[in-house]
């Protein structure tokens, strides 16, 4: 194969992973983009074996390889619980990280064979490429285990803050940039280990400081990392594939940190700082005395049954809870009494970008039941009940009520417009960002302690009575 | 006439030699010789540096990203994330070069090791997107 | 002797011949010689015809040119018609090469009526459209 | 320069003109996209000429050249009417078309000033993506005189149908294809000339055969070409903000035509075939009975000073009679009477797409008095009046009841949903798709026949008793 045909290849395949993208614009060519992500890493990975044409040796290395590794990608993938989604992506992205680095070690100590100079006598321009690119990569590795290991509860949400931290940050960027200009000079394999121990350790200290709860944004922002690490490598091989992919991923992952900061109404910056969410506080104890009407599942099946329109809010309790099935029962209940249901989805409801979405189709709703929050918001005014279940944020007045209120002029859904409004959680207690809901103590809310999923399924029996 | 022999025989060492390494300079430095010369010719993009053209579709790539994923719908976020991390595995093209052609040993190991991780990625990323996608169903009855 | 010299002389006649083919042959089809050659180094791109980056680029711009335009609102489409056809008249670069450089003066004056007719592009295709554009208002009292 | 420099240089201003068009996605950003664009064009000449480096006599000739165009288009620019943009941007793509022809010429006649081969010794490559810009160049330049021609009035707007002619375009079409082929084969001069003959030809041959009314999408699709034409000159001469910039341009024309026509629920190959819009039929003469109320100034004024809301559809016929600066002065009564007043845009009113909004914009209506379809629609149920001003086709409630109607299926501005509805316009005749318009004979429409403009300023003057 010629290098113009394979770089022509390579054009194709970035093509189709744009294509891919493209597809997820809506839901009925998502399955079709997909596939045309699949065809495109197919001709890619055919392209490279076409070009490099390896031994039989060094290609039945490769099969073994790709089969190892496809095979625990096939098995995860068919295993994973929906719920664990969040923490699989960051699992993901340790690896793309790690491989990156991979790839730059096996680029520097046989640089003939990727055709960047010889041993001793690499090019400048692929040794500044190739340190960047290695430097991206291995702080998205250990970022991203440590990101994983968080969200996992494997290891506590909580920040952790060390002393002076913002300086050894600073002093680390500082020594990589020494580093890579040592590279340069000296092209020392040593120096380039230097860099890496130097990047995993700064993906390390980076993350640790952010709480569990920040951690989507934080997995988002690594996404991009390794985009920027692809591409920088890319550039490396001259291959026009992982250049196209490397700015799709780039700024797919930047677009998504950014939707979920503007929905919370908070600051990037404030997120990387760190020291958000580790713990929840309690109801804030102003002294007040406050009363709360609390509701049993006899009482909130009555008053579902004989409404006309409820509407569905479902947060991150739902997920904790796997209540997603119970729910959909209950929702075809009500519409088989002919009962007008809909679902609201706030767009950092749960924990990740889509979360709810994802869960709900699980359970089989469909997508055209499920709206945004401004194609919904003004409806709650018509609707007899909302039903929030596991939600708790971002239904929360004070956002748009209470300028003094740490997420004042985040966007909520309007739950306490309806007639009524059912509450199903397990505590008083808040949720992610720490802060009490005066709309537990409303006239209108009827509280349903208890896990959402047997809740649920309490309220589905009673339907039946 | 001996000398004279030996003279030219030492010229055409010399001759070949800057030979040899002119050819060199134009095959590693394209672009250097021209510079000063045939700007027209330099126009035609003959001598560009592959750099510079690498950048210019990084920079169209980056603004296709940023149209194409503000395009995708928020239901559709956490494939969207799934499936970028699954197309960012085409770093497997360096891997299978090291595998398949590096000369040594020690990065035909590394580009082994990067190969097996980058697959659990790309069969794991496109698979569980496919189990996601899969579920997203119309209103049917 | 002198036929050993004349011999040699011959040969480095020869030699150099062929080395100046050579370098031509490098110089002016960088890529051909290596085709069958080193994969590895053409992985690198150092090889590959510039052809594929400009497709590439063209491919891209086609992408964000589909994408930007489709976000142009609908409002501001007789200003989009007119700026498309200003930005069009980048043509003007040919123009100017022709003008400036041109060997022959039958070019030169093709390229000096191009650069007169691309030249009332650019002035009035930009300015039509700043003009147009200074009529779009806000509410303001 | 280095060339790489220059490369880079000519990459930013092709993302420059990628910004210009972002600009115009708000009214806000416009004026800075503009100004973008003239930086970008402004980089591309400063890089150009720093590369070349010209003589002081060329020099001196580029500056001619550029001052005397420049001086003829700022002038025209500053001179030109509002009502008259669809002709101006047809006769600025004729230039673009020529300017293309005129630079492959250059090109041909001097290979090695372009780096494209010597004479006699063109490579292949060039010469094909030669002919391809210099055939889509001639066609665009006589394809947009004969629009320019039709648009100014300055040629009928009837269709000219010549016998066989899909047969001769065809024959064109072999023999255009041919001649590029002999040209990569003999690189003679003559067969050049042969494609840009051929290729003038068939422009004129595709155009004529188009009502006057179609022009519009064929301006656009002429936009189109001049950017394909653009790229491909691009590729010949390696220039990146030459492909860059064909690529936008090609995309922007093939876009908007495709919103004309799916605007006007017609297919492109409808259009392009020709021989619709030519005549303008009488209003149908189909036995049945049908009466008109006729109003006066007065009527009108007095219907509209004493209602709360008025939404204002102007069409065609206001561009015409030049009736904008009156109708703000009547808006401008209204509001300060209390009237809540509103603009309503069709995708295909006027002319050109977003021909109403420019004028309106022209006559100071602030843009955000002035909406979309999808986004008014709805609002004429709770209007008093719709005053549809020089407009037809766009309200002719046929395309939304009538299944045998030729424009069904086109979207219509529901004016007959407000309560009453003043039609101006001079006659009862019909629009451009030449269909009788049922709404003149219904109950709540008022129709006040006349210029638009004299009308306008009766009623402006009633007012004022
Ligand atoms: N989606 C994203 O991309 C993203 C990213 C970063 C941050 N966030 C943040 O996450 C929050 C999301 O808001 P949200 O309303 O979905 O969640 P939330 O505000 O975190 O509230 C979740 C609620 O679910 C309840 N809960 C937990 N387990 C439960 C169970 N088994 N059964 C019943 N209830 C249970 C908890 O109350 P009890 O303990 O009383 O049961 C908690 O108050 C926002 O603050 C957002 O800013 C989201
Ligand atoms: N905007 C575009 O991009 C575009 C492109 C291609 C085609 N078109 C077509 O153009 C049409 C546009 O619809 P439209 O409703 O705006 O226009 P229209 O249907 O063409 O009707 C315009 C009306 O204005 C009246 N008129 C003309 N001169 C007038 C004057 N001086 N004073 C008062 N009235 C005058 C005419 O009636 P009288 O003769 O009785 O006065 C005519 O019925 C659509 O059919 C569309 O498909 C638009």
């Amino acid at each position: 194969m010629t290098v113009n045909l394979a770089s022509f290849l390579y054009l194709v395949s970035g093509v189709l992973f744009i294509m891919a993208l493209r597809g997820l614009s809506h839901p009925t060519t998502s399955r079709q983009g997909n596939l045309y992500g699949m065809i495109g890493m197919g001709i890619a990975i055919a392209t490279t074996l076409a070009l490099a044409t390896p031994s039989a040796g060094r290609f039945g290395l490769i099969v073994l390889g790709l089969a190892i590794g496809g095979g625990v990608g096939a098995v995860t993938a068919r295993r994973i619980a929906m719920t664990s989604m969040p923490q699989l992506v960051a699992a993901f992205h340790s690896l793309v990280g790690l491989a990156a680095v991979m790839v730059a070690a096996a680029a520097i100590y046989a640089p003939e064979s990727f055709g960047i100079g010889t041993d001793g006598d690499i090019h400048a321009q692929a040794l500044v490429e190739m340190s960047l690119g290695v430097a991206i990569g291995a702080i998205t590795f250990t970022g991203s285990v440590i990101a994983f290991l968080k969200l996992d509860g494997r290891m506590s949400g909580k920040p952790i803050m060390i002393g002076g931290r913002h300086v050894i940050n600073a002093a680390l960027g500082v020594a990589l940039i020494v580093l890579i200009v040592l590279l340069v000079t000296t092209e020392s394999k040593l120096v380039f280990w230097l860099i890496v121990a130097a990047s995993l350790v700064l993906g390390v200290l980076l993350i640790i400081p952010i709480g569990g709860a920040d951690m989507p944004v934080v997995v988002s922002m690594l996404n991009s990392y390794s985009g920027w690490a692809a591409a920088a490598l890319g550039f490396t091989l001259g291959n026009l594939a992982l250049i196209i992919t490397g700015a799709l991923v780039g700024s797919s992952g930047a677009i998504l940190s950014y939707i979920m900061c503007k929905g919370m109404n908070r600051s990037f910056i404030s997120v990387i700082l760190g020291g958000f969410g580790g713990e929840t506080a309690a109801a804030a104890d102003d002294g007040i005395e406050r009363t709360v009407k609390q509701g049993s599942a006899d009482d909130a099946a009555y008053l579902m049954m004989n409404a006309q329109k409820v509407i569905i809010v479902p947060g991150y309790g739902m997920a904790v809870a796997q209540a997603q099935h119970a729910l959909r029962e209950m929702a075809d209940k009500l519409k088989a009494n002919g009962v007008d249901v809909k679902y609201a989805i706030h767009p950092v409801a749960g924990r990740m970008p889509g979360h709810m979405n994802v869960l709900l189709a699980e359970a089989n709703v469909p997508y055209d039941e499920v709206f945004e929050l401004e194609d919904i918001n003004s409806e709650f005014a018509q609707a007899d009940v909302a039903y929030v279940i596991g939600a708790n944020d971002v239904t929360n007045p004070s956002a748009r009520d209470d300028k003094s209120s740490p997420i004042y002029g985040m966007p909520i859904l309007d739950v306490d417009k309806a007639r009524t409004c059912l509450f199903v959680k397990r505590s008083l207690g808040s949720g992610y960002a720490g802060i009490d809901n005066t709309l537990f103590y409303k006239d209108g809310t009827m509280m349903l302690l208890g896990d959402a999923k047997k809740m649920t399924e309490e309220i589905v029996k009673a339907m039946d009575h | 006439m001996d000398q004279t022999l030996q003279k030219a025989l030492d010229q055409l060492d010399q001759a070949s030699a800057a030979v040899r390494l002119a050819v060199q300079n134009l095959a590693n430095a394209p672009g250097g010789a021209e510079a000063a010369g045939d700007a027209a010719h330099a126009l035609s993009g003959g001598a560009i540096d592959p750099f510079v053209f690498r950048f210019a579709i990084f920079i169209l790539a980056i603004f296709v990203g940023y149209y194409v994923v503000w395009s995708v719908t928020p239901a559709l976020h956490t494939p969207l994330m799934a499936v970028t991390n699954a197309i960012s595995s085409v770093i497997v093209v360096g891997a299978l070069l090291a595998v398949g052609i590096a000369a040594s040993g020690v990065a035909a190991g590394f580009g082994f090791v990067a190969l097996m991780l980058v697959s659990v990625n790309i069969f794991g990323g496109f698979l569980v997107t496919q189990r996601m996608l899969a579920m997203y169903k119309k209103k049917d009855k």
